[in-house]
């Protein structure tokens, strides 16, 4: 027989300092700062190996930022593809919420329409460019529906994932306590369905992102997209570099704008 | 007929229940139920897993229908479903996650446009009987399971429905928290008088809750075999010779037909 | 759909909505034009709307997004037998003193030395465009057929500089500014030059949707008018010019500037339009790249150019 | 006192026949023809009301399919679309679950590459074009990356997330059966994870079909993306339609192959 | 020291646990924990919710370090890991649903790359020890609530292991299902002659199981408050006079330090 002596346990003190000290490697790790230099390092390096016409390095990218942020434009930009994102996004909560809270809760109409919604959603945004056009004129309208296109689809389906994921047992608990059809609905089904559709338009949100460069490809004067677009007609490299990042950085932000005002003003959603 | 049952709350005449609809001879899960309770008797419906306690309960909440038979409520109320209220299982499922405590409770009184400094004092009222002062503001998520499941009685309750309707509501607590709900919900059954049945299929807790235990065979085609009458006064003590006997006299029920 | 009141011409004539390109050469004279208030002066608004192509602003018009837009002879011959809208005129071109192609070069990657070398090679066209005409041109020109090279078709000249480095492309035509991006690739060199192709111009034409240029005769005239002065302020103040392209595309001023030098801005519409349009209407037909003929009489309307150009109008 | 008596139950035998009759109608609903035949109507009297070249009828658009489908060329352009997004989404998920993997099994890494992917993944395909011609050329490569972008954020996110979910239990339990780290990671993370995997990868598989007209747009002589560039190029736009309809139907298609396959195939891991 | 203690599997003296690393005085979950379990014993750890008994099993099974004290495990096992043998309380976090029942309980024996036919024969041998014969094939969402306890049992049993640590492994059945479970489990112990720690608050399945209660007073700072000696024969008879005598001891201690 073999007698094993697991593990003398430490005196808890000593320990304590040890942590300490890790705590702020802790918090650089967290950041992700170490993430982004990595990226930087890599992108430097590689720019470095190539020509500043094919692939600026970050400085490059950044000297081209002021060149462009130097005279407003750059913002202007920012905030005409921001207001076409808000405005598209926007809409498409507002049509998708109701239509998927109907099929959600209509068996003949889901039965009517999610055939044809698994059929459309497949159709990009971008190959409605042109019918958009047609259709809604080469004003704010058709970049606008582009958004609301894009968002259409993965709202809808959250919103009906939300209704046919209640329990049973709180619908049953609603009626017999006496809530009429609407009443469950306004204080059931809309409560409980809420966490899906925060998903579905925190997910919508990316999407419409990456819309919103489609969107400015055809007739627009302004916009981080068309922006692309120039720079790509005239290659200005360092301009796409600069469009790519700026759109980054404004997908991050409204991300992490929502998930926060998500759980401040809908925690007790339970919102994820 | 109904002449002859002025005393009972809740009648069922040879009722049978299957969820197949499109087929000659469908199976059934209860037939021959009769079953006859008494206005403010603690029923406590006893009986192996999948024997069609949960569906018979349901039944006698309108929730589903008998395929045959007969089945009579008999409430004092113009309305009947305000007449049962239900208590489920799982408060986790059953339970309003995103209303506090207090607004779980006043639901159905929102329903039924109570005006709201009403339904606070009527809210109140079972907050305290149930034992939840000081917790009113909380959500659900933030309670134990043996709080979450006082809500859930606590919200059926401020509906005053004659008749409770209790699917093994203590089954997912823990053995410590089980016993002071039991002791709890047989305090509250005394203070409010109500019609109660109440499905398990823990011998120990039939015996210490039920006046009446209706025994139910294994299924399909299961029926309520025998109802038992358990004459302990109330607190019951779970040591006691007596209670011991009933425990030995209940078990033997089922070893007859052999689970 | 509900685009109703997108798709209607708007009749009263108030307002003339332009669409422009940006990357065909950027239409600085009515940039300039619209920048400098002179279609302001001539109490005439014009809204501009900007796209990448020529063709796109046709397909603008063609949908009643647009009153008016530009093409160049090719895709304008493509276009001219799908919608009703008509030439009004001419935008650049060649005369007697420039020739349109004479800045346009044909550049190759190391190993093409000359014309005949590209036999067996990949040519970078850009689709749906003038492009394809000049290619067929110059390889008729070199004796090459079309099968004894490979295209390999564009959409944006990022795609063809890239296509170049990375040896997908062997040859393209590079204009204006482009051309020192394809040479700033290492062993891309000059091989030809365009101009070198007998009877191969450019020229780029104004069209309006019909029965908004009918019912706005006087509009259109005073539109011309209001060209006229910017191409006049474009030639005398290259700089100024390269300030407003900078201000509203983005588009550096240097790459301005090398543009504008290849550019011909005109106005009117000459004989020599016509017998061009005529002779490459019949290449088209001929090559089944065009399958419903139509009668280029039936497509020109020229009298508001007429009435305020008039010696511009030789037709 | 009032007596209330509550629903005589009926016999069951004189039901049957009523459902017997209405399981035709149930499967008529479920099969979505319905709708299917719901959104031609609509279509079809949209188009009375328009002119073709705004929106041509499905009657139209069904001969601009034949016309381009007598020579050939309609399948031809599918095989090249359908190769390019099989291709793309192959290397994305060969690419993306190893990463997503390491990330979720690697704290430290984790910590690295999350705030970078949550920048990253806002910028759009269409915006990268350039750059990915630059570094894969114009020809194939370039298109499939372009889709292998498109698929690898929702792989990666959905296998970091499968990986983060594993109970802890399962994870003790292997421990304390005696598997070795890397045993743990072949025989419990993987499997654990196949079904945050699959969802992942039909994810991706639309977004591979929201990419493909995109990559198509660059440099591409075939391909439903091409055909419906090209279409804008000649206006014509009942072959648009035809690129629509092609696009939404091979979706459709692929989805529920891949999800059939995985019924079958991948049954014992219960994907959803 | 150790020699003194040459009977015992397990020993811990003056054992604490914080989950706290960066302040300067932690609050423990547990303190001055000194237990001691023979080899072969059965011992029961009892005690109110979030005391720290699943800390301390973790502790024991070697998934959490103690922050203070020492913890002994005496197995005649090279390798140490293989002496412990774990059962969470849910099986369906435990269990890997990808693999039927047989394939679960063979994991072990694969990972230490016994050859595929041994292991046949070996996961045999607990599939009938555990009453699971005809399930092999199944896979666990098709089991029952008690037939997957079953499986995890089986599970941990083909790695042999010496020592048998359960966290509350009944707690989610139901009532009739645990007894069954409570009653194939002490069967199995005696066939096998495992020791075994095993976790409730039941106070009822602490009586009916365990020869030593390990009573733990409430967190924080919880330790070992009495070891309570249950002198009983197996099978035990949760009617008769002695185990209510018992039922009433053990109660009473929980009144003591009022929960
Ligand atoms: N909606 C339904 N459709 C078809 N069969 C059902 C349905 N609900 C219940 N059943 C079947 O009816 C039988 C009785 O189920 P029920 O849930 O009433 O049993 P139970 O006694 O409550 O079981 P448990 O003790 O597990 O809660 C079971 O065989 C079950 O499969
Ligand atoms: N990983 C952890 N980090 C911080 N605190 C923890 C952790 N695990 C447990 N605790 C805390 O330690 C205390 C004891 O928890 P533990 O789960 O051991 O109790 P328990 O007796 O098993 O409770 P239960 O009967 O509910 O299973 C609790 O206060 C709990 O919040
Ligand atoms: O761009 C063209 O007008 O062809
Ligand atoms: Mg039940
Ligand atoms: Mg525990």
């Amino acid at each position: 027989m073999t007698t094993i002596e697991l593990k003398k346990g430490q005196q808890v003190a000593p320990v304590v300092k040890v942590k300490r000290k890790s705590r702020i490697g802790k918090l650089i790790l967290q950041s992700g700062m170490i993430g982004w230099l990595f990226i930087l390092l890599v992108w430097q390096i590689a720019s470095v190996f190539s020509e500043p016409m094919f692939l600026p390095s970050p400085y490059l990218t950044l000297v081209g930022a002021i060149e462009i942020a130097s005279d407003g434009t750059l913002f202007l930009y920012m905030g005409y593809s921001f207001l076409r994102v808000l405005a598209g996004w926007t809409l498409g909560l507002l049509i998708a919420v109701p239509f998927g809270l109907l099929i959600g809760t209509n068996k003949f109409v889901r039965a009517l329409f999610e055939p044809v919604i698994n059929f459309v959603r497949f159709i990009p945004p971008l190959a409605f460019i042109t019918l958009f056009m047609l259709w809604f004129g080469i004003g704010e309208q058709s970049k606008v529906f582009l958004i609301v296109y894009a968002t259409f689809f993965v709202i809808t389906i959250n919103t009906l994932t939300g209704v046919l994921s209640i329990s049973n047992d709180k619908l049953l608990s609603a009626k017999s306590m006496g809530a009429s059809k609407f009443q469950t609905l306004i204080y059931v089904v809309i409560p409980a369905t809420i966490p899906y559709i925060f998903t579905g338009a925190k997910l919508a949100m990316g999407s419409s992102f990456m819309a919103i460069v489609g969107a400015e490809m055809v007739a627009a004067n302004e916009g981080i997209g068309f922006m692309i677009w120039n720079a790509r007609l005239y290659f200005k490299t360092d301009w796409i570099f600069v469009g790519l990042v700026v759109l980054g950085l404004m997908g991050f932000i409204m991300d992490r704008i929502f998930a926060y005002a998500g759980r401040k003003l809908l925690g007790r959603y339970k919102i994820v | 007929m109904l002449n002859t049952i002025t005393e009972e709350a809740i009648v069922i005449k040879n009722g049978a229940k299957t969820f197949q609809t499109d087929i000659e001879n469908p199976t059934y899960v209860l037939k021959n139920v009769d079953l006859s309770i008494k206005k403010g008797e603690f029923y406590v419906l006893l009986g192996p897993s999948g024997c069609g306690k949960s569906t018979l309960l349901n039944i006698i909440a309108g929730f589903l229908d008998l395929s045959v038979g007969e089945l009579h409520i008999v409430t004092s109320r113009e309305e009947n479903r305000d007449g049962r209220g239900f208590v489920f299982q799982s408060a986790d499922s059953a339970l309003f996650p995103w209303l506090t405590v207090e607004e779980n409770i006043s639901f159905g009184l929102k329903m039924k446009k109570v005006p709201p400094e009403k339904r606070k004092k009527i809210a109140n009222t079972f907050i305290k009987l149930t034992g939840l002062l000081g917790h009113a503001k909380k959500f659900p998520d933030n309670l134990s399971g043996g709080m979450k499941q006082r809500a859930q009685l606590a919200r059926v309750l401020a509906n005053e429905p004659e008749i409770l309707l209790m699917d093994e509501p203590f089954g997912a607590l823990d053995a410590m928290t089980r016993r002071t709900m039991q002791n709890e919900l047989i305090r509250i059954w005394k203070e409010t008088n109500k019609t109660v049945i109440f499905v398990t299929h823990d011998i120990q807790e039939a015996i210490l809750l039920g006046q009446k235990i209706g025994i139910m065979s294994v299924g399909p085609n299961s029926r309520i075999e025998t109802a038992y009458d358990v004459k302990l006064p109330y607190p019951r003590d779970i040591t006691s010779i007596d209670f011991n006997n009933h425990y030995k006299q209940v078990q033997a029920h089922f070893e007859d037909f052999s689970i | 759909a509900c685009g109703n009141d997108a798709n209607s011409a708007n009749a009263d004539g108030k307002t003339i909505r332009a669409a422009i390109d940006t990357a065909a050469g950027g239409s600085f004279q009515i940039r300039t034009a619209a920048a400098n208030n002179y279609f302001a002066d001539r109490e005439l608004n014009v809204e501009l709307s900007n796209f990448a192509y020529g063709i796109d602003t046709v397909n603008a018009v063609l949908t009643k997004q647009a009153d008016t837009g530009l093409a160049a002879d090719y895709a304008l011959l493509n276009s001219l037998g799908k919608g009703d809208f008509v030439v009004v005129s001419s935008l650049t071109g060649s005369d007697e003193h420039f020739n349109s192609v004479s800045l346009s070069e044909i550049l190759a990657v190391k190993g093409i030395e000359v014309p005949a070398d590209i036999k067996g090679k990949k040519i970078g066209v850009a689709k749906g465009t003038v492009s394809e005409y000049q290619w067929a041109k110059c390889l008729e020109h070199y004796s090459i057929s079309e099968d004894e090279i490979k295209y390999i078709p564009y959409s944006t000249p990022d795609e063809a500089i890239v296509g170049m480095k990375k040896g997908d492309i062997d040859v393209v035509i590079g204009t204006g500014a482009l051309i020192e991006k394809f040479k700033n690739i290492d062993g891309v060199h000059e091989i030809d030059r365009l101009s070198s192709v007998p009877d191969l111009s450019v020229s780029s034409y104004l069209i309006v949707d019909r029965k908004f240029a009918e019912a706005n005769s006087e509009e259109i005239g005073k539109f011309l008018k209001g060209i006229e002065q910017g191409i006049e302020y474009v030639k005398g103040n290259p700089e100024g010019t390269a300030d407003i392209g900078y201000k509203e595309l983005k588009i550096t001023k240097e790459d301005i500037l090398l543009d504008l030098k290849r550019v011909n801005y005109t106005l009117g519409f000459t004989k020599e339009d016509y017998t061009h349009l005529s002779n490459m209407k019949a290449y088209l037909l001929e090559r089944g790249i065009l399958d419903e003929d139509f009668n280029l009489d039936e497509k020109l309307y020229l009298d508001p150019a007429k009435q305020v150009l008039k010696d511009k109008v030789t037709y």
